[in-house]
């Protein structure tokens, strides 16, 4: 027999302002149920704890409400209380007065009627609650990151330092991502591979890192701490195992115009190539788009085919004869293997927006218009110049200059609403690398806004401006145009004095907003977590979860949460880490009790629950010669699908049985 | 009390339902849709009685599908009371012997005993049975196997047959007596048509011969085609179990018995899970041995009356009474095998 | 002890999903957004887990409206559960209204966490068009207990 | 005699089967009645017509539990049956061996089933061996519901009241439905008492309610629960008004395609939201 206590919190005047709190515990006092009903001021405070405490000890109680605010609030906090108490800390049922009952009612008769009717109800409800224990589940003490930027690199780091194994997947041949591309950071200048390379190294010969590169996640099957990720490695048809990374392979290939990713297209490269030459692994890859060898016995797509026009068809092979290690493998298949990982963080980063839909802005189509990255890559010492800034039109040293803001950025219309937020400092970057490599030019910002929070990043800002004369011009730009003499006229406006503005330049760079990778939602479909209106991922809440997603032992890190900078992108990577390694640092999980469950007995083996399963976590089993369905507690994530499927009700969900449901429904 | 016949002409009937009707209730069968069933006579109505089964027992009047036994309230003091018992005086009037017969078998399950079911026991005290003789057998009708005839007149109060010109009613109890005191009944030598009624077309083996059966591989083929759906068991007269039920609004309600069926999979299922009469086959030998056997163990007396309620009823046509046909040749050689 | 009657409003039965419409609940409240006073929710943990034969009983309870609401389409906390949820919503309000309940005596939607609002203005329109079936019998209501 | 006798003597006399279930007239009550043949030599008693109601999937989960393999005679909305039993792990396919005989359709108290009219497919979807010819059907119009349709909320209730009323909960339609085949049936269930199980209208109706909502998406449509009703409770037209809705929103034809889930198993993100967002 049920001996409920029932405590109306008063929450100051929250609830006793509206609630007659003294008339509901006194009628509630009469249910046969009830055992004990009492009132008082802050139910949550130390001393209401307490009373709730000795409560239980001195009436005997089994079972207990408490009406306050939500559970969402508070119940965690009394659970605890009554677990001091020595109750099982699942015999608690919260009413909920606060929230919705006297902060939404304006009659506080009726408002005090109600709070009698859902206390009643809870009362009802937690009769029929029955002890439950969490589901202890084991951990497999190994991480998957996705994504080998800089803030893979380091949450991968941190993890390893942190003593726990590491498998580090990345899309491309080698490690680095974005980062790698810049030439110079700010806000202090340094070179930007001076300082990431060291870390793409120490990655590399980590005892407890794995590098799987040219890798992308195809499926992930499981739950938190026992997660089964299906890695995909595409053919690359170099034998990692065997390569001494030589690069004279490189050398000898016939293919030297295949448009250069990592130069943002603007270089050139063979169809076997590194990326770079720091890249880690540095094991080349062929191209089979490009391969003399491979491009026939695959099924071109006929862009592809034209991209390979005026190359020479013929049966070449030189990288495989020149290969001093035998590592030429043009069969390779790929490969496909599943390890087994107690969590995931997911560094996917971004991409940078082609400029291509800004006609006006001659993006993607004036060979002198460029993209921030572009610029990158042009004042780079790596790049296709070897570090000498000139127009890839005509190698000229532009003396002009403009530079344009929030191009897809702060955009509806045309590209995204959000602010991409590191435009406006890289910029000023650009602009004081085009003073460093051109003294005598003249460079034009022109924004909408400049936006500098972050340390020392104002004063960056400051420094284009006042030592090297960058000249900032608020307004949007309308229009490039493309002049007889091959330069470019910028028309624009400043709004500041309010009257047009046009400027003649040599090279116009535009601020390409950060957007989600373009398969970024098939991989959090993939992963099973959500991501918002915009394409990136969500997390589990914005300011007290930045880096857990909704999807326990999913985490995230860098600009695939959103538009980042270094250090941001670096911060999340060590957070993301930090909470991989406090979840490695049990030896099993505790999981909520708020499972299903099978009757066997009352079980007809339809499956129909496993049909309905998001989690697959229902498989069939034998019980007395009858097949029957069964529930794996550590999978299930109790969303009660099953629950309501099953038609004779031989499933349950602990926390929202039928029965519990059912009492706290009847009138 | 009267051994005469007592003559109420066609065209009187009407006034002689009426003058029963002003005392008490008044139940005669109605044909409603393609079925005959009872219903409460309305002053006026004209009526009629068919010559033979009413196909809705009126088995309901005396045991309600529903039946509400206590009501409780928890409000202040836990509190349950009984229900009150009804004791208006009721007339059911057309009653043949097989569905009569049905009601003396459920005087033995409910009255008796020490303990008897006291709704039962105050629906059976306030009804005066007029029941009527049967002027025709049905194909379905096999109360001539089951020591029962259309002329049966036991467990009636009075009776009453279709004659020249009208209907001839006869006192058997007291109680009858004093409903057919009517001044348009007249005193009358004519007597009922006797027929010789057909016999012997569905015997069935004695009970014990039926328990030598009980593992016989017979259950589990004539099983094969039964739905243990259930309609039989609520159509026929001297089914009478129940289920009890508390129904609650709010903490406030009351505890009923509701009609069950053994032929149900949830019948004998019992907490744990286990179902001792989990096959279709052992629901069947249930039913049957229970008609043909356990009643007579139980309560001396066989509760197939034979009115063929379920095979009207049944989905998919299937006989009992040729079942306990087949049983008898079963039995026969069992017997042969034996000797 | 059975629930207080109260005459002035209709009665509510709202079925609201644990993370986003309960949520949205709590919002309204702590934006301080009143509605009628007779809703009553019930919290799960998806609307996937409600069964049509809860949306049935209320009725059988006479409950004069019934109330349910899940994430957003995509939004499922649990992926797809407000899918299944949409398919057996649809199944439950054909088969009232075949039966004679009136459609207006059902309201099923989406209600974010976000929507603290929507949750409020939900409550008091649905109310609001329950009104207009005061005084008629409760299609489903279960019998009055015999005194 | 008919290629449907000689197909099921050949099977029971090749021992390929050890039973066949189908049709066989008793001249006591001048009808047909499902029956198990077992001996090649009675196949000629073997009838397939429009007195062939009962729908004989039912049997099979039963049956196939005492014999290794049974043969059954199957009409189309028996065969639709099978289908869901088969996809819900009732029966395992290779127990059975299906004859399909192309159905006539079949009478009812000697007038043509209206379920008939809405068959979507005469000959069983799951058949090894067929019999007649396969007649491409049209959409069921379910014309029945028609006269519901047209009534208001109150006239319904109207309607569906007195029917209701009748129930006297003997479950007749639940037993000869082949896809009511729970362990404990929710009506049979004393914790919680979602369906009280006494007779009175509320109940009753919570009954039906329940009933066709747990067959929803499944029902084959065999009218069997209509038939087997001793109060004459036109049940049917519960299912079909579900089974309408299945088609129109979830394009779903229960039991026609052996590898199809049922729809309220499955989910498509592309669904109408109109059920949610009516009101708004």
């Amino acid at each position: 027999m049920a001996r409920v206590g029932v405590f109306i919190c008063h929450c100051g005047v929250n609830i006793a302002g509206k609630v007659d709190v003294a008339r509901v515990a006194e009628i509630i006092g009469r249910m046969p149920e009830v055992a004990f009903s009492t009132d008082y001021k802050f139910m949550c405070s130390s001393p209401g704890q307490k009373l709730v405490a000795d409560a239980v000890k001195e009436h005997g109680l089994n079972r207990i409400v408490v009406a306050a605010c939500s559970p969402k609030m508070h119940l965690p906090t009394f659970q605890k209380t009554i677990a001091k108490s020595g109750l099982n800390q699942y015999l608690i049922s919260m009413a909920n007065i606060r929230e919705q009952c006297s902060w939404v009612t304006l009659d506080s008769d009726e408002a005090t009627e109600k709070a009698i009717d859902l206390v009643r109800r809870q009362a009802k409800r937690v009769a029929h609650q029955d002890p439950l224990e969490d589901v202890a589940v084991a951990i497999e003490k190994t991480a998957v990151v996705i994504g080998g930027g800089v803030s893979g690199i380091q949450a991968a780091l941190d993890i390893a330092d942190g003593g726990r194994k590491v498998i580090l997947v990345e899309k491309s041949p080698s490690l680095g991502g974005k980062m790698a591309q810049l030439d110079e950071t700010f806000p202090t200048l340094d070179c930007s591979q001076c300082i990431l390379t060291p870390k793409m190294v120490e990655a590399a010969q980590h005892p407890n890192i794995e590098i799987r590169a040219n890798t992308t996640v195809k499926k992930v099957g499981g739950y938190v701490g026992n997660f089964e990720v299906t890695l995909e490695r595409r053919p690359t048809c170099v034998d990692a195992t065997r390569c001494i990374a030589c690069g004279l392979c490189v050398t000898k290939c016939p293919v030297r115009d295949v448009p250069d990713e990592f130069n943002a297209g603007l270089g050139k490269r063979r169809a076997i190539a590194t990326p770079f030459p720091q890249a880690v692994p540095a094991i080349p890859v062929i191209d089979r788009r490009y391969c003399l060898r491979l491009k026939d016995s695959l099924g071109h797509d006929p862009k592809s085919q034209e991209d390979l026009g005026h190359v020479p068809r013929a049966k070449c092979g030189a990288c495989e004869k020149i290969c001093p290690a035998g590592a030429i493998n043009y069969d390779d298949k790929g490969a496909e293997e599943t390890v087994k990982a107690g969590a995931i963080v997911v560094a996917t980063g971004y991409q940078e927006m082609s400029p291509a839909v800004y006609t006006e802005y001659g993006g993607a189509t004036y060979p002198d218009v460029l993209t921030g990255l572009q610029f990158e890559r042009l004042v780079s010492s790596t790049g296709p110049t070897g570090g000498h800034l000139v127009r890839p039109s005509d190698g000229k040293e532009p003396q002009t200059i403009v530079f344009v803001q929030c191009v897809g950025s702060r955009d509806p219309s045309k590209g995204h609403e959000y602010c991409s937020g590191i435009c406006c400092m890289y910029t000023a970057k650009h602009a004081l690398l085009y003073k460093h490599h051109v003294p005598s030019g003249q460079a034009y910002v022109c924004y909408i806004d400049v936006r500098s929070p972050g340390k020392n990043y104002e004063q960056f800002i400051r420094r284009a401006i006042e030592e090297e004369d960058v000249r900032y011009i608020r307004g949007r730009v309308g229009k490039v145009q493309r002049r007889a003499d091959g330069r470019y006229r910028v028309f624009t406006e400043d709004t500041l004095v309010g009257r047009p503005v046009s400027i003649d330049a040599d090279m116009v760079v535009l601020a390409s907003a950060v957007e989600p990778q373009s398969d970024a939602a098939s991989l959090a479909q993939t992963l099973g977590i959500s991501y918002d209106a915009d394409g990136f991922y969500t997390e589990a809440h914005p300011k007290l979860k930045p880096v857990e997603t909704a999807t326990a032992g999913v985490f995230l890190a860098g600009a695939c949460q959103g538009p980042k900078d270094i250090p941001a992108s670096v911060q999340q990577g060590s957070a993301a880490a930090a909470k991989v390694l406090a979840l490695f640092a049990n030896e099993t999980l505790r999981k909520s009790p708020q499972v299903a469950q099978v009757d066997s007995s009352a079980c007809t083996g339809c499956l129909t629950c496993a049909y309905v399963c998001h989690y697959s976590a229902i498989e069939e089993k034998q019980v007395a010669g009858r097949q029957v369905a069964f529930v794996v507690a550590g999978k299930c994530q109790g969303c009660g699908a099953c629950a309501a499927a099953c038609k004779n009700k031989a499933v349950t969900l602990a926390q929202f049985s039928d029965d519990e449901v059912f009492e706290e429904m009847m009138r | 009390m009267s051994a005469g016949w007592k003559l109420l002409r066609r065209e009187d009937l009407g006034a002689f339902l009426d003058e029963l009707a002003a005392g008490s209730e008044l139940w005669v069968p109605r044909r409603k849709g393609t079925r005959w069933d009872f219903d409460r006579y309305e002053k006026g109505t004209d009526t009629t009685f068919p010559g033979s089964i009413v196909e809705v027992s009126a088995k309901a009047l005396f045991f309600p599908r529903r039946r509400p036994i206590a009501r409780f309230n928890p409000k202040a003091k836990w509190s349950v009371e009984p229900v009150e018992l009804p004791s208006a005086p009721r007339i059911v009037m057309g009653m043949h012997p097989c569905d009569v017969a049905g009601v003396r078998y459920m005087d033995r399950v409910f009255l008796g005993n020490d303990h008897p079911d006291r709704l039962y026991e105050a629906e059976r005290n306030r009804t005066t049975i007029i029941g009527m003789r049967c002027s025709e057998m049905k194909p379905t009708c096999h109360c001539t196997d089951r020591n029962l005839s259309p002329d049966e007149t036991e467990g009636m109060d009075a009776v009453f047959a279709e004659a020249e010109g009208g209907y001839l009613f006869r006192a058997l109890t007291n109680k009858g007596e004093k409903l057919l005191g009517s001044s348009l009944l007249a005193a009358t030598d004519a007597q009922p048509a006797t027929r010789e009624w057909p016999k012997g077309r569905h015997l069935v083996p004695g009970p014990d011969e039926l328990m030598d059966l009980y593992d016989d591989d017979f259950w589990l083929e004539a099983s094969d085609i039964c739905l243990t759906c259930g309609a039989c068991t609520f159509a026929c007269p001297t089914c009478t179990c129940y289920l009890v039920a508390d129904e609650k609004f709010g903490d406030e309600g009351e505890r009923v018995t509701a009609w069950d069926s053994c032929q149900f999979l949830s019948y004998s299922r019992e907490t744990s899970g286990h179902n001792p009469r989990r096959t279709n086959a052992a629901r069947l030998r249930n039913r049957t041995l229970d008609k043909f056997a356990y009643s007579f163990h139980k309560r001396g007396m066989g509760s197939c009356t034979g009115c063929g309620r379920c095979v009207l009823i049944c989905p998919i046509r299937r006989s009992f009474p040729q079942l306990g046909a087949k049983l008898k040749e079963r039995a026969e050689e069992k017997k042969a095998r034996v000797s | 002890m059975s629930a207080p009657e109260m005459a002035k409003d209709p009665k509510i039965l709202a079925f609201l999903c644990r993370w986003c419409s309960y949520a949205g609940a709590d919002l309204a409240g702590t934006s301080r957004f009143s509605y009628p006073s007779n809703v009553r929710i019930v919290q799960v943990p998806c609307s996937g887990r409600v069964d049509p034969v809860m949306i049935f009983k209320a009725f059988v309870e006479g409950y004069d409206g019934v109330l349910v609401a899940g994430c957003h389409p995509g939004d499922c906390h649990y992926g797809t559960g407000n899918y299944h949820a949409r398919r057996k919503l649809a199944v439950a309000r054909r088969l009232l209204e075949t039966v004679g309940v009136h459609p207006d005596r059902m309201f099923f939607t989406w209600v974010s966490a976000a929507e603290g609002r929507k949750f409020a203005e939900v409550c008091t329109t649905f109310a609001e068009s329950l009104k207009k079936f005061a005084g008629r019998p409760k299609t489903l209501a279960r019998e009055a207990l015999a005194k | 005699m008919t290629d449907l006798q000689q197909k099921a003597r050949e099977l029971l006399d090749q021992g390929e089967i050890d039973a066949l279930l189908a049709w066989k007239v008793d001249p006591a009550i001048d009808d047909v009645r499902p029956t198990l043949f077992k001996k090649g030599d009675d196949a000629a008693e073997i009838v397939f017509d429009e007195r062939c109601v009962h729908n004989l999937a039912n049997y099979l989960p039963t049956l196939t539990v005492r014999y290794n393999r049974v043969g059954v005679v199957l009409k189309g909305c028996d065969g639709r049956s099978l289908t869901t039993l088969l996809i819900e792990h009732r029966i395992n396919k290779n127990s059975i061996v299906a004859l399909a005989p192309a159905c006539e359709g079949v009478k009812v108290n000697g007038a043509r089933a209206q379920k008939c009219d809405d068959c979507p497919t005469a000959t069983s979807p799951v058949a090894d061996y067929e019999f007649g010819t396969r007649k491409a059907k049209d959409d069921a119009e379910f014309k029945q519901l028609e006269r519901i349709e047209k009534m208001s909320s109150e006239e319904r209730w109207q309607f569906f009241s007195e029917q209701f009323a009748k129930c006297r909960r003997c479950y007749a339609c639940r037993q000869v439905c082949p896809l009511c085949y729970c362990e404990l049936c929710i009506a049979d269930q004393p914790e919680p008492r979602w369906i009280e199980p006494s007779r009175k209208l509320s109940a009753n109706a919570m009954w039906h309610l329940v009933r066709a909502y747990h067959l929803a998406g499944r029902c084959s449509d065999c009218g069997e629960c209509s038939r087997a009703c001793p109060e004459g409770i036109p049940i049917r037209l519960l299912n079909i008004a579900v089974e309408k809705l299945v088609r129109e929103q979830f394009g779903a034809r229960p039991g026609t395609k052996p590898d199809e889930l049922p729809p309220l198993v499955t989910l498509a993100k592309d669904d109408s939201d109109e059920v949610m967002e009516e009101h708004l």
